[in-house]
């Protein structure tokens, strides 16, 4: 078992005929991830490194049985490219695509979420997922992942990359890794992906990765007291950040925390879930976590 | 980018939203011409982004042009907690009988706009949620239904503005609403909101957010971004696409991805340093851009050491090698740089560092040891 | 029991100064209806024979824990006064106005029917519901109504009123009569009223009203085949209808049905509903179902 | 209301649809100077509301404007399966290349906007629905999310148009969209859009109906209906507020609420009765509007008996019974009329009929009762 991508996933990438799109999908293709199509409007028909392009995502899923999506197009058609996933039938969709605009993504969040189907957005501003020896969609460098019990989810990308080292330095695999990204409204949150984790089999601790800004990490410590029996380590970034430019006078009142790393630590402390202080300090307790239970 | 007050009024009345008549001047001679043209009473506005400038003399009413000219010139040049103010606002000075506080903004936990009046405005509206949270009118606005007439209702009535000002307010915001939507606005706060003596309602301060990543669709973008100062060392950086803020430490720092650089910064200062910067080079850096973030580093005179953090994914550590052994042939790079490599072809990237041995440059193997050795030699030990 | 209106529903009238609201509203009230607020904008404080008046649903709500909403406002300010009730948190509204237009009623409909709360809209452009002997929100009289074991559903106003009537003088009590308007997106179809119904104790027959135009009687009778328990007797009026204005050619493509009378009535049979002739024979058929059981 | 081509393509102009040059012209000088103004070859397009105007000798070519006279006098007048041709729209002619279905409506089971495209254009599209469902492709729109670049992509992709037709549909698609939602329009209909010589794409023809319901928001609704010739009578009707449309039989109708109206109608038929008419007085008629149906009815001279069928609910019927009676006192009544009242104040109403006798005015218990009586009072029995 694993969350979201796994031995059954099959890929079709938007924007597979692009250079960064092309580039990852095929790293994502060796790693073992199922690619089975590319889209690119106006391409339909032709092929890369042996991979069917077709000119909609409706038409990849009707021929190729397409059941997750790699989002790889340029910004400015990304919540575009979004939605055409998620209209097709597909059931994971993973946007890896930065700088989306704000309005854009506030409309295709709820497109999404409101449904009576049950599609998971991640992303977007984000490396994607991997459940190690099974699949990767997205950018994270599955060589330092390795098959294991431990479930990870950031809102960071190279952050990520460097607590799966340290855990897979320490011997200790991951069930699956998920970036959710760092934009305002990300397709699924915290609390969206430790419920999966919660239920997953294979995961037995899961590590939690944040940083200032906003007030995801209050509600979801606040929520894993509620719901979450597995047990957690995390880990913030940001404590000596600069402060980032403010909203207005608005952005503190709505959230009711300050969005510090320290406001954050704070909360999830007080539910009991360990805050490693940097990234070493979280792959050993992760360490002590799975002797003492 | 956050805009001027002038700047924002001006987009504002695109949207039909009633702002007080007004021009803005650069010198004392422009403010006394804007005054002459808007006739009798002005007031003359430091624009500043920041708040209290009220307080701190950079507001002021003029009854003539003369002494529109005067006032500007007090107020131009000012220093209003560090910024020096370039331009002022002359706008016609009306009778104000009340002052309401308006915003809309996203609510990131809700995944909805949020809206919010206040019959207490022209205040800090954050002490009034601490203090009187009752006295803030909030409504969700679903962003794919878009705004309604109910929601501009109960925001109205729910503030229990004056009632002589409720069917303006109530036109109003369905204004602001298009306005913040349609310019990819993260904020349209006005504050105040006010009731003139005349039964009117307008915007007499306007603080306008917009989203960098929406550029692309608002050709006037670069225009409105002109008109703000940034200091050399940040726009050299912002034109090759780094992501750079200035600190005042002595341990410059080069890293990708806004989180790994975050907790570098923290694992600096926590080894006892202080960073100089935050600088992310973002995903999928190529040689040239490395070479542009050390040569941003360094020149900054306080910079005693550098460390460079990149766990490879998008970016490739050959690339990031390629790029630093570039910066350091073009450069006359006088402090230490160390160097740590994880992740894709960080072997290849780690070989030609080692393969091309230069006084300044050493290698360090986890990140908690790069940033040791930096702080290190930043106090001048170490080599 | 009885379905989305009973003792415990508490109305808020939309629309309560006016005229037709007042008249309608002060009805309910007098068959039992336990109306507590009224809504106009810029009339909160006044108060309409005893009922105080608010200015927006939300205060309405708020002050007299109204949970159910009836909207008497003109057509063009119609579907803000749903999307208000809506917002405010009431469980079930009901919308009398007609002539909304139809733009609008594409976007408040899937607005509430796509939101997690589950929030019924009835109407618009209907006659509202009765569960007799209980409360009754809408114009349909409650003289003419009984308690009784069956369950009315239909898109018709004055055409319900004979069919309960005919009911009634034999006899035959009604649980509750749904009137779902007729426009082309009613809030809640047919099929959203029988799964009430099926689940409902008191009701243990089912009238069924439908009339010419669209398919919904079609997929009704499709969805109960396979859901209702219950039996179901059924009455489309229309048979020699003027064929109304076809909307180009492309009214036919989609509906599968040719959206007759004839058709529809073939529909219902063919998966064993009765179909009586005119509102007559539709007592009478209840009456023999009544019997057989 | 459905709109006539030429109303429709003027409309679809102001949302940037690319529709050909032309004009509308009521004689056939008219024609003959709009082909002047527009230069070259032209077509005359016979302006009806009925398909297969073209067959019927209603589209023609004409080379200069002499022979655009002269088609148009050919064409004004013509009767097309029973519309009389009050109008031509001379436009200039293209060449062709290929023909394309396209069309948005409310598909009201997804509860959604439904987009389809063709490319087996300009031919019945439902004999394509039939016999090969897969040419059509379709799309449907939230429309809360409204349309969306891909939206526009299936359609073309999936309709299989010519590879030179893609861009420019792809480009016309979201703005046939706007003009469907902001003229709050039922359904716009391009059968065919077509792909000229010259690589364009645009509507040859153009089928809009707009939703009666909105006409508030739309000051231009009453001119474009203006055009449109409606009976006498049912003008009459309409004036009042009452929803009536003329069949064939002698038995006059009239009842409130359309289902109650329409169940009317089949239970005179089943009594071996042929309705005269459908005539819905709404709901919360009064006598001013009973007293308007009922001068409807009688003024068309097939009417042998009127069936009066009330269920009171809004409408009062002591308000029916004030109404008929006002009638019969103001209006020479020849035919009888059977009244059933039920529902609101119907024992005041039934009161009030029988307290004034009329030579013409009989009540019935039931609706079928009342049905019978009429029937056998419209074949000259039953008094």
């Amino acid at each position: 078992m694993a969350i979201l991508i796994d031995e059954e996933t099959k890929l079709v990438v938007q924007g597979l005929t692009g250079r960064e799109g092309s580039f990852h999908a095929m790293r994502n293709r060796d790693y073992g991830t199922n690619l089975v199509a590319g889209v690119t409007p106006g391409k339909g028909g032709s092929d890369v490194q042996g991979v069917p392009v077709f000119d909609t995502v409706a038409e990849a899923v009707q021929e190729t049985g397409a059941n997750t999506s790699m989002v790889f197009v340029p910004a400015r058609f990304a919540a575009d490219a979004v939605m055409e996933s998620y209209d097709a039938g597909v059931d994971v969709i993973v946007a890896i695509t930065e700088n989306i605009p704000a309005m854009d993504m506030a409309r295709t969040v709820p497109y999404i979420r409101n449904s009576d189907r049950d599609v998971t957005l991640i992303g977007p501003n984000c490396p994607g997922l991997i459940s190690p020896g099974k699949a990767n969609v997205g950018i994270i460098p599955g060589e330092i992942c390795s098959q294991g019990p431990v479930g990870l989810v950031s809102r960071s990308g190279t952050l990520t990359y460097q607590i799966i080292h340290e855990l897979t330095q320490r011997g200790i695999g991951q069930s699956t890794c998920v970036g959710i990204g760092g934009d305002p409204i990300p397709g699924s949150d915290f609390i969206d992906i430790l419920s999966k984790f919660e239920q997953d089999p294979e995961t037995e601790v899961v590590v939690f990765v944040g940083e200032i800004g906003g007030d995801a990490e209050e509600r979801a410590a606040a929520w894993a007291d509620d719901n979450m029996s597995k047990p957690i380590v995390s880990y913030i970034a940001g404590f000596t950040a600069p402060p980032g430019k403010r909203m207005g006078h608005a952005g503190a009142i709505i959230s009711g925390s300050k969005g510090t790393a320290q406001a954050k630590a704070e909360a999830l402390e007080a539910v009991g879930i360990k805050v490693g202080r940097n990234p070493t300090e979280v792959a050993e307790l992760v360490v002590d976590v799975r002797k003492a239970s | 980018m956050d805009l001027f007050e002038y700047q924002g009024k001006e987009l504002l009345r695109k949207f039909e939203v009633p702002v007080p008549e007004g021009r803005v001047a650069e010198t004392p001679e422009d403010a006394a011409e804007a005054a002459k043209g808007l006739g009798g009473k002005v007031v003359v506005k430091a624009q500043v982004q920041v708040g209290g400038r009220g307080k701190a003399g950079g507001i002021k009413l003029a009854n003539s042009p003369e002494e529109a000219q005067q006032v500007a010139n007090d107020i131009l040049g000012m220093d209003i907690k560090g910024h020096v103010v370039k331009r002022v606002l002359v706008e016609r000075a009306g009778d104000i009988k009340a002052e309401y506080y308006f915003s809309f903004l996203l609510d990131r936990s809700a995944r909805k706009f949020l809206g919010m009046m206040s019959a207490k405005g022209g205040v800090d509206i954050e002490e009034v949620a601490e203090t009187d949270p009752d006295a803030i009118a909030r409504v969700h606005i679903d962003p794919l239904a878009g705004i309604s007439d109910f929601h501009a209702r109960r925001l109205v009535f729910g503030s229990r503005i004056d009632e002589a000002a409720r069917k303006e307010a109530i036109a109003m915001i369905p204004k602001l609403y298009r306005a913040f939507v349609e310019l990819d606005a993260s904020l349209v706060e006005i504050n105040p909101m006010v009731l003139t003596g005349e039964g009117r309602v307008m915007a007499l301060d306007a603080k306008v957010s917009l989203d960098d990543s929406a550029a692309f669709r608002h050709p006037n973008f670069d225009d409105l971004k002109a008109a703000h100062d940034i200091p050399e060392q940040e726009r050299f950086a912002k034109e090759r696409g780094l992501n750079f803020i200035k600190l005042e430490g002595d341990v410059g720092i080069i890293g990708n991805g806004a989180g790994l650089v975050m907790s570098t910064l923290d694992v600096v200062k926590a080894a006892g340093g202080d960073p100089a910067n935050f600088l992310d080079v973002g995903g999928g850096a190529g040689a040239e851009l490395l070479a542009s973030a050390i040569e941003v580093i360094t020149s900054n005179p306080e910079v005693k050491s550098v460390l460079v953090n990149i766990f490879g994914g998008i970016t490739r550590c050959d690339l990031v090698a390629e790029g630093i052994l570039s910066a350091l042939e073009k450069l006359d790079v006088k402090v230490p740089i160390v160097v740590r490599l994880d992740g894709t072809n960080a072997e290849q990237g780690r070989k030609m560092l080692a393969d091309a041995p230069h006084p300044m440059l050493m290698s360090a193997e986890t990140m908690l040891g790069a940033a040791e050795k930096a702080v290190e030699l930043a106090h001048g030990g170490g080599r």
